[in-house]
C-alpha cells in the first residue's frame, strides 16, 4: 500500500473528493488530509462538507454549521454550508431581483407560491449545494478542494447529478439560441433591431459556472476521487456498486481507503480476549475478499484507533496514517 | 380591339364594386365597427394574433392568394370563347368573389379568430368539420397533381426554366443563410438576391435541358424533381427554406404581373390587338358544357375557395379594426379578379394559330412576350421575355405547392394521428407519390376541373358558414346565401361532369381493352391496364369529393335552418365584446 | 408590426409608406410569420424545461430555473394561452 | 427509563415503526430486529427498506430483492421488501413526456424535441419522490395485510428528506395541483371542441395522479403524526457524531409532530468483554463508551429505550437478527444505571 503521499507525488488534484456510504470516516479523512495539506504542505486548503449531518463541526470541534468558510489555522480552511438557509436565501434574492425589476411592491400571488414552493423540490437541495460547490472553485481562492459528498447515492449522484444540469443548460441554451435566431430574422425583416435578450446572458452566465465544475470534476488529472470503506461484507457489496455507477458515469475512481483496521498483530498476543479475536478474524476474511477485488485500488489505510477521531490532534495522526499508511492489506 | 378597353372595363367594374356594392352592403350587412375589439388585439400574443397594419395585411393577403389559377385557368375559359371568360372574372367578382374573402374574414373575427375548421365545428359540429377535414385531403392532393404536372410541363416546353429554377431555389437558401447565419441586413440581402435572380435568369438561358429527352417519361421525370424539390421542402424548417425562396421568387413574379398591366394598359399604344374570337362554343368535347364549367375553369380569377383558408386562417388574427376587413378581403380579391383579366388578355391577344390545339399549355408565356415585348425591346428581348414569363409560371406552382404539400402532411398528422401515415416524412411522401402518379396520368384538364371545382366548392362551402353566421346574428343572408347555392350547385355539377367524363372513359377502357384517347396520354398510352385503373382511380376520387362536397353542403343549410329558426343570438356570440 | 393603439382615426400614411407596407407585407410578412411561430415552438420547448411545473407537469429541479423566472414574469400569462389554444389544422395555412 | 419492552406495551396499536440514525451505526439491522420482534409476538409484519442500496437480502442471508413483497424464510408472519423506484421513475417520465409531446403537435421547428423533453424528466432526485411515493403507497394499500409496518429510512440524509417532504410536500403538491388546474381550465377556455377537450380534461392523468398522491398524503400525514399508530426510533452508537446527528433530528422531527419513539444505542461494548482483556483498544473504547454514554444519559436520557451490544461478529443471517430482537429488549449495560 503506497499511501496518499505517493498519490500526491505523482498527482496534482485541485480537488479531492472523498465519496461513499455514511458512517464509515468520509468526513474524518477528509478533514485529515485537509489538515495535513494545509499544514503540512502549504497549500491553502478548503475542506468543504456537504454532509447535511454537520460532522465536520464535530470533528474540528467547533461550530462552523451555515458560518461561511472559516479559518481554522493558517492555510486550513473549512466550511459546513446550510443548504436550506441557502435555498431560501436564493429564493429571497429571485423575489427581490423581481421586485426590483418591474418596480413592484409585491409578488403576484401565483408567483410567489411558484418560487416558495420550489424548496419542495427533492433536487433543491442538492442543486444548491452543487451551486455552492461551483461557486467555490470558481472562486479559485485556493489550491485545493477537498469534498466530503453527502453519504446518499454514495456521492455518486452528486457527480450524476453535475452531468445532468451540464446537460440541461446545454439544451435550454440550444433552444433559447433558436429563439433569438427567429427573434432577430423576424426583426430583421420587420427592419428592426433585435433587442438583446437577457435570459442569454443570464444562460450563459449558468453554463460557464455549471461546465467550469463539471469539466473540472469529469477531469482525472484535475479531480481524485476517494472512497472510503471498512471490512465488512455491507461495505464491500456498496463499494462495488459505487464502482459500477462510476464506470457507468465514465469517471475512474482514484483509490480506496481501508478504514476501521484492527492491526493483524493483535492475533498474536496470548491473552487476546475472544471477542476481538473474533471481530480480527473477520476482518481479515473481509480484507482478503477486499484484496481480491479492488487489490491495487486500496491506497492506503488506517487502523482502529482506540478513540474516536476529533480534535486536531487526532487528525493529524489520521493525516500519518493516511499518508504514510502502516498497514499492510 | 385593343385589350386597354377590357382591362379599363374592369378596373371601373371592379371600382364600382368596392365602392358602392361594397359600401353598400358593408353598411346593410356586417356593419364593422372600428371600436370593436379585434381577435389581434383580445388575444394579442405577438405570433398568431397580434395587429398589422392594413397595407401590410393586404400584401400579405393578396400574395397569400394570387398564384397559378387566374394565370391558366382562363387558358381552358377560353375554351369557349373570351367574352364568358372576361364576364366571369368580372360579374362573378362582382358579387361572389370578394363577398367570400371578406366575409372568411369577418366572420373570424367575429369569432374570436378561428380560422375554418373550428368555425365549421362550431356551426356544423364534429361531423362538418372531419367532412371538412377529409375533402380538404383529396382537394389538396388534386392540387398537387395539377401543379405538379404544370412545373414539369413548364420545364420540359421552356427548357431555359429549370436551370432558372434551380437557381431561384439556390438563390432562396442563400438568403435564409445570409438571414439566419450570418444575420445580414435584409436591404444587402435583397440586393445580392437580385442579382442572383438575374444571373439565374441568365444561366438558365445558357443552358437549356433537352426537351422530350426521356421522350414519353420526360414529364413523369420532371413530375419526380418537382416531388424531391417539395418533399425537401416539407421536411425542411420552413423558415430556411420555403420562406426564403418565396421571398427571393416574389420580384419576379410580381414583376410579371406589373409588367402584363402595363402591356395591357399601354396596349393603345403597341398595337398590340385582340385575335381570339370573342365567343367559340357552349360545349367543348370531354371539358363540358360553359355551365358549369366555365365557373370551375378560372379556379382563382373571380373566387376560390383556397382564400377563405388563407384569410381565416391568419388575416383574420391580425385584423388592426373591423374597417380594414374591406380594403384587406375586397381589395385583395378584386385586385386577383385584375390578375385573371391580365391573364385572359395574355391568351387574347394570340392569334388562334398561335393558340393551336389544347396542348400548348405554354400560351400564356407567349402572349405575355407578345404583350410586353413591344414596350421592353422589341424582338430582341423575346428570348429573355420567354424565360423569364416561363420561369414566373414555374414559380407561382413551386411556391403555392411547397405550401400545399406542406398542408397536406398536417392534414395527414391530424388525420392518422401518431400512427405511421401521420408521421412526416411518410404523410410527406404518399402527400406526393399520390399526386405524381394522378400528374403523370396525363388527364390534366380534367384534374383541373376536379381542382377547380373542389376549389370552387370549398369557397361555396366558406360562403355558406359565413351565411350561418350572419343569420345567426340575425343579419341579412341573401347577398351570400344566393352566391353560396350558385356556386355549390354549379360545383358539383361540375364534378358531376366530370366524374362522369372519368366513368365514361373508364367504361370505354374496359369495353375496348385500351384508353380513351381523350384520357390517356405517353407514357401511359403504353400501359393500358394502368391506364384503365387511374381513370377508375378518378372516378372514386371525383365520386369522394362530390360524396364530402355534399355532406358539407347538407350539413351547412341545415346549419343555416336552425340558426335562421333561433332566436337572435347574445351579442358575445356576434363578435367580440362592444368596448 | 408595431401595434396602433388609436383606433380608427389613425392618419392616412403617404404613398410612399403605403407601398412599403404593401411590399413588405406580400414579400416578408409570410415569413416572419413563419419565424415567430417556430420561434415559439423553441420557447415552449425552452419553458417546459426551465419553467415547466408552471403548467402543472412536474419536470426538473428549478434551482437554475428560478434565475430565469425574473425574465419570464410578464410573459407567462401570454406562454400559458399560446401553449394551451387548441390549434387547428385550418390554423396552420401561412 | 422506559424500555422498549415498556414502551410497546404502554403502545399496543403501533403500526408504522421508522428507524433513523446517521449512517453506518445500524439502522437496517435495528429495523430487521424489530421487524423479527413483532413477528414473533404473531404480528404480521412488514419490513420495507426505503434505502437507496437495499441491505436487507444480506442480513437475512436470502434474496429479497426484486422490489416485490416476499415471505422471509425462517420466520412466521415476517414478510420484507426492497423497494425499487424503478417502475414509477419510468411511468412518471412517460407520463410527462407524453403531455409535452402533446403541445408540440403542430411544432415545425428545426430541432428534435425529444432530447428536450428526455432532459425535462431526467432527475436524479424522482427516485426519491419516487421513494416517498411508495412509501405512501404502502402506508395506504398494506395496512390492511399487515399488522405492523416497519420502515428503514435509509441514511439519515434521506430520512431528513423524508420527513421534511412531509411537509413541503404538501405545498408543493397543491400548487402543483392548482396549476394543472387551471391549465386544463385554459385548455378548455381555448379550445374550439369544448366537449372533447372536456372529456380530456376530465381524465387527465396528470392530474388524477397528483390528486390521488395528494389524498394519499394527506392520509400518510395523519398517520404519520399519529403517536399510537406510529413511532420513529433513533439508533445511535456511543460516539460523538452519531449522538449530534440523533439529537438535531428529534429536534426536527418533533417540530413536524411526528412522535419519537426513542432511542436505541448500538455497538456497547460490555464491560466484561473490555476487561476480559487487557488490550489497550478495548479498555479506552470502553472508557471513551462511558463518556459518551454519559453524554447520551444527560441529552437524551428519558428517551432511551434498548441497548445494543456490539457483536464480535457482523450482524449477518436470520440467527443473529434473533440475537439483536432479543438483545434489544433485554439487554441492559450494568454501568448504565451509575453514570
Amino acid at each position: 500500500m503506497k499511501g496518499l503521499k505517493e498519490f500526491f507525488s505523482r498527482h496534482r488534484p485541485e480537488i479531492v473528493i472523498f465519496a461513499g456510504k455514511g458512517g464509515l470516516g468520509k468526513t474524518t479523512c477528509s478533514a485529515a488530509l485537509a489538515y495535513h495539506m494545509a499544514t503540512q504542505e502549504g497549500k491553502r486548503t478548503l475542506c468543504f462538507s456537504t454532509d447535511p449531518q454537520a460532522s465536520l463541526s464535530d470533528i474540528f470541534e467547533r461550530n462552523i454549521y451555515g458560518q461561511g468558510v472559516i479559518e481554522l489555522l493558517p492555510n486550513l480552511n473549512v466550511v459546513e454550508i446550510d443548504a436550506d438557509r441557502r435555498v431560501s436565501d436564493y429564493q429571497q434574492s429571485i423575489k427581490r431581483k423581481i421586485l426590483d425589476m418591474y418596480g413592484l411592491d409585491e409578488l403576484p400571488a401565483e408567483i410567489e407560491e411558484y418560487i416558495d414552493s420550489t424548496s419542495a423540490e427533492p433536487a433543491m437541495y442538492e442543486s444548491a449545494t452543487y451551486d455552492a460547490m461551483a461557486e467555490l472553485v470558481a472562486a479559485k481562492e485556493y489550491d485545493l478542494y477537498i469534498f466530503d459528498m453527502p453519504p446518499f447515492g454514495h456521492g455518486v449522484r452528486m457527480v450524476a447529478m453535475a452531468e445532468i444540469l451540464g446537460k440541461w443548460v446545454e439544451k435550454i441554451t440550444e433552444a433559447r439560441t433558436q429563439v433569438q435566431e427567429y427573434e432577430a430574422v423576424a426583426a430583421t425583416l420587420k427592419g428592426e433591431k433585435a433587442t438583446e435578450d437577457l435570459v442569454m446572458k443570464e444562460l450563459v452566465d449558468i453554463r460557464n459556472k455549471i461546465k467550469t465544475f463539471t469539466d473540472l470534476l469529469t477531469d482525472s488529472k484535475r479531480t481524485a476521487f476517494f472512497m472510503v470503506i471498512i471490512p465488512e461484507q455491507m461495505a464491500i457489496l456498496d463499494t462495488e456498486r459505487a464502482l459500477g455507477m462510476f464506470d457507468a458515469l465514465g469517471m475512474r475512481m482514484s483509490g480506496l481507503i481501508l478504514n476501521q483496521v484492527y492491526p493483524k498483530e493483535l492475533l498474536e498476543k496470548p491473552n487476546l480476549s475472544e471477542f476481538l479475536k473474533n471481530r480480527i478474524e473477520m476482518q481479515q476474511h473481509y480484507l482478503g475478499i477486499i484484496r481480491e477485488k479492488f487489490g491495487d485500488l486500496v491506497v492506503a489505510a488506517l487502523p482502529m484507533y482506540t478513540r474516536e477521531p476529533k480534535g486536531l490532534q487526532m487528525l493529524a495522526q489520521v493525516a500519518e496514517d493516511l499518508m504514510y499508511p502502516k498497514l499492510a492489506l | 380591339m385593343s385589350p386597354f378597353w377590357l382591362v379599363a372595363l374592369a378596373l371601373i367594374a371592379y371600382y364600382v364594386a368596392y365602392r358602392v356594392y361594397g359600401k353598400w352592403y358593408d353598411r346593410t350587412v356586417w356593419r364593422p365597427d372600428p371600436n370593436r375589439t379585434t381577435p389581434a388585439h383580445m388575444y394579442m400574443d405577438g405570433v398568431e394574433f397580434f395587429p398589422v397594419n392594413r397595407y401590410v395585411l393586404w400584401g400579405y393577403q393578396f400574395k397569400s392568394v394570387a398564384a397559378l389559377g387566374p394565370i391558366l385557368g382562363p387558358f381552358i375559359a377560353i375554351t369557349y370563347g373570351w367574352l364568358p371568360a372576361f364576364l366571369w372574372i368580372v360579374l362573378g367578382n362582382f358579387f361572389i368573389g370578394w363577398l367570400q374573402d371578406y366575409g372568411a374574414i369577418m366572420v373570424s373575427v367575429r369569432n374570436e379568430g378561428r380560422s375554418f375548421g373550428p368555425i365549421s365545428y362550431e356551426f356544423t359540429g364534429a361531423a362538418g368539420r372531419n367532412t371538412l377535414l377529409y375533402f380538404i385531403l383529396f382537394y389538396l392532393w388534386i392540387i398537387s397533381a395539377t401543379f405538379i404536372f404544370l412545373i414539369a410541363t413548364f420545364w420540359n416546353i421552356f427548357p431555359s426554366t429549370f436551370v432558372a429554377t434551380l437557381g431561384i431555389l439556390v438563390t432562396g437558401v442563400l438568403v435564409g443563410q445570409m438571414l439566419y447565419r450570418y444575420k445580414m441586413p435584409i436591404g444587402t440581402i435583397t440586393i445580392i438576391a437580385l442579382i442572383l435572380v438575374v444571373v439565374s435568369i441568365w444561366l438558365g438561358m445558357r443552358l437549356p435541358t433537352p426537351k422530350d429527352f426521356l421522350g414519353p417519361w420526360t414529364l413523369a421525370f420532371w413530375a419526380a424533381v418537382t416531388c424531391v424539390i417539395l418533399y425537401l421542402a416539407s421536411i425542411l424548417p420552413m423558415p430556411t427554406f420555403i420562406q426564403p425562396v418565396n421571398y427571393v421568387a416574389f420580384f419576379p413574379a410580381y414583376l410579371a404581373i406589373v409588367l402584363i398591366l402595363l402591356g395591357a394598359l399601354i396596349s393603345p399604344l403597341t398595337g398590340v390587338i385582340l385575335q381570339q374570337p370573342a365567343w367559340k362554343t357552349a360545349y367543348a368535347p370531354f371539358v363540358g358544357p360553359i355551365w358549369p364549367i366555365l365557373f370551375v375553369a378560372i379556379a382563382c380569377g373571380a373566387i376560390s375557395g383556397w382564400h377563405s383558408l388563407v384569410g381565416s386562417s391568419s388575416t383574420s388574427k391580425q385584423l388592426d379594426i373591423e374597417p380594414d376587413a374591406h380594403p384587406v378581403g375586397a381589395g385583395a380579391m378584386l385586385s386577383e379578379g385584375m390578375l385573371a383579366l391580365a391573364s385572359v388578355t395574355a391568351y387574347m391577344v394570340l392569334s388562334p394559330d398561335e393558340l393551336k390545339g389544347m396542348t400548348n399549355i405554354g400560351a400564356w408565356v407567349l402572349g405575355a412576350t407578345k404583350l410586353t415585348a413591344p414596350y421592353l425591346g422589341g424582338d430582341v428581348s423575346k428570348a429573355v421575355l420567354t424565360t423569364f414569363f416561363g420561369l414566373t409560371l414555374v414559380i407561382y406552382a413551386l411556391t403555392v405547392q411547397t405550401l400545399v404539400t406542406r398542408f397536406w402532411r398536417l392534414v395527414a398528422g391530424e388525420i392518422f394521428g401518431e400512427s405511421v401515415l401521420g408521421q412526416k416524412h411518410v404523410a410527406t411522401f404518399i402527400g406526393l407519390l399520390i399526386p405524381w402518379i394522378f400528374a403523370v396520368s396525363g388527364s390534366w384538364i380534367n384534374l383541373w376541373l376536379y381542382f377547380g371545382g373542389s376549389n370552387q366548392l370549398m369557397a361555396g362551402l366558406a360562403i355558406m358558414l359565413i351565411t350561418i353566421h350572419l343569420a345567426r346574428v340575425k343579419a341579412p343572408t341573401i347577398y351570400t346565401l344566393a352566391p353560396a347555392t350558385f356556386m355549390i350547385v354549379t360545383t358539383l355539377s361540375a364534378l358531376a361532369v366530370q366524374t362522369f367524363y372519368f366513368f365514361q372513359a373508364t367504361m370505354y377502357g374496359l369495353a375496348n381493352g385500351k384508353p380513351h384517347p381523350a384520357f390517356v396520354r405517353p407514357p401511359l398510352d403504353q400501359y393500358p391496364g394502368v391506364a384503365i385503373f387511374l381513370n377508375g382511380v378518378f372516378v372514386l376520387v371525383g365520386a369522394a369529393l362530390f360524396i364530402l362536397g355534399i355532406r358539407m353542403a347538407v350539413l351547412t343549410y341545415r346549419a343555416y335552418g336552425r340558426f335562421r329558426a333561433a332566436p337572435a343570438a347574445p351579442a358575445a356570440v356576434a363578435g367580440g365584446s362592444k368596448e | 408590426m408595431a401595434s396602433k393603439e388609436q383606433k380608427g382615426e389613425e392618419k392616412r400614411p403617404g404613398f410612399g409608406e403605403m407601398m412599403k407596407g404593401v411590399l413588405y407585407g406580400m414579400a416578408s410578412h409570410g415569413h416572419v410569420m413563419a419565424a415567430l411561430r417556430t420561434r415559439m415552438y423553441l420557447e415552449h420547448l425552452f419553458m417546459f424545461i426551465t419553467l415547466g411545473d408552471m403548467l402543472g407537469i412536474p419536470v426538473l429541479p428549478p434551482y437554475y430555473s428560478l434565475r430565469i423566472l425574473p425574465y419570464a414574469v410578464p410573459n407567462i400569462k401570454s406562454w400559458k394561452m399560446r401553449v394551451f389554444r387548441e390549434r387547428d389544422f385550418t390554423d396552420a395555412i401561412y | 427509563m422506559t424500555t422498549l419492552e415498556q414502551f410497546l406495551r404502554a403502545h399496543p396499536d403501533l403500526r408504522f415503526i421508522f428507524t433513523g440514525g446517521k449512517g453506518g451505526v445500524g439502522k437496517t439491522v435495528t429495523a430487521a430486529a424489530l421487524a423479527y420482534f413483532f413477528a414473533t409476538q404473531g404480528k404480521r409484519t412488514l419490513l420495507a427498506s426505503l434505502n437507496p442500496v437495499h441491505s436487507l437480502s444480506s442480513i437475512f442471508a436470502q434474496d429479497l430483492t426484486g422490489g416485490e413483497i416476499k415471505p422471509v424464510k425462517g420466520v412466521n408472519n415476517l414478510q420484507a421488501v426492497e423497494v425499487e423506484t424503478k417502475d414509477v421513475v419510468a411511468r412518471y417520465r412517460e407520463n410527462i413526456s407524453r403531455r409535452v409531446r402533446e403541445f408540440l403537435k403542430w411544432a415545425d421547428i428545426p430541432v428534435d424535441p425529444r432530447p428536450f423533453v428526455d432532459i425535462a424528466v431526467t432527475n436524479p432526485a424522482f427516485e426519491e419522490s419516487a421513494m416517498f411515493d411508495k412509501m405512501m403507497d404502502m402506508m395506504v394499500q398494506e395496512k390492511e395485510a399487515f399488522d405492523v409496518i416497519v420502515f428503514d429510512t435509509a441514511a439519515v440524509a434521506n430520512a431528513v428528506r423524508l420527513i421534511g417532504l412531509s411537509k413541503i410536500y404538501g405545498l408543493w403538491l397543491s400548487r402543483m395541483i392548482e396549476s394543472r388546474k387551471e391549465a386544463l381550465s385554459l385548455r378548455v377556455q381555448l379550445a374550439f371542441r369544448k366537449d372533447k377537450v372536456m372529456e380530456e380534461v376530465k381524465k387527465d392523468p396528470l392530474l388524477a395522479d397528483l390528486l390521488s398522491m395528494n389524498e394519499r398524503f394527506n392520509q400518510v400525514k395523519e398517520l404519520l403524526t399519529n403517536g399510537t399508530q406510529t413511532a420513529f426510533f433513533f439508533v445511535t452508537l456511543p460516539l460523538a457524531l452519531p449522538i449530534s446527528v440523533v439529537k438535531r433530528f428529534i429536534t426536527m422531527v418533533s417540530a413536524y409532530d411526528i412522535p419519537v419513539g426513542g432511542v436505541l444505542v448500538n455497538g456497547i461494548l460490555d464491560r466484561k468483554v473490555a476487561e476480559a482483556s487487557d488490550e489497550e483498544y478495548l479498555r479506552n473504547k470502553f472508557e471513551e463508551q462511558l463518556g459518551y454514554l454519559q453524554t447520551i444519559k444527560q441529552d437524551l436520557g428519558p428517551m432511551v429505550r434498548s441497548f445494543i451490544p456490539l457483536y464480535p461478529q457482523e450482524v449477518v443471517g436470520l440467527h443473529t437478527v434473533a440475537t439483536v430482537a432479543n438483545d434489544m429488549l433485554h439487554y441492559m449495560p450494568d454501568f448504565w444505571e451509575d453514570l
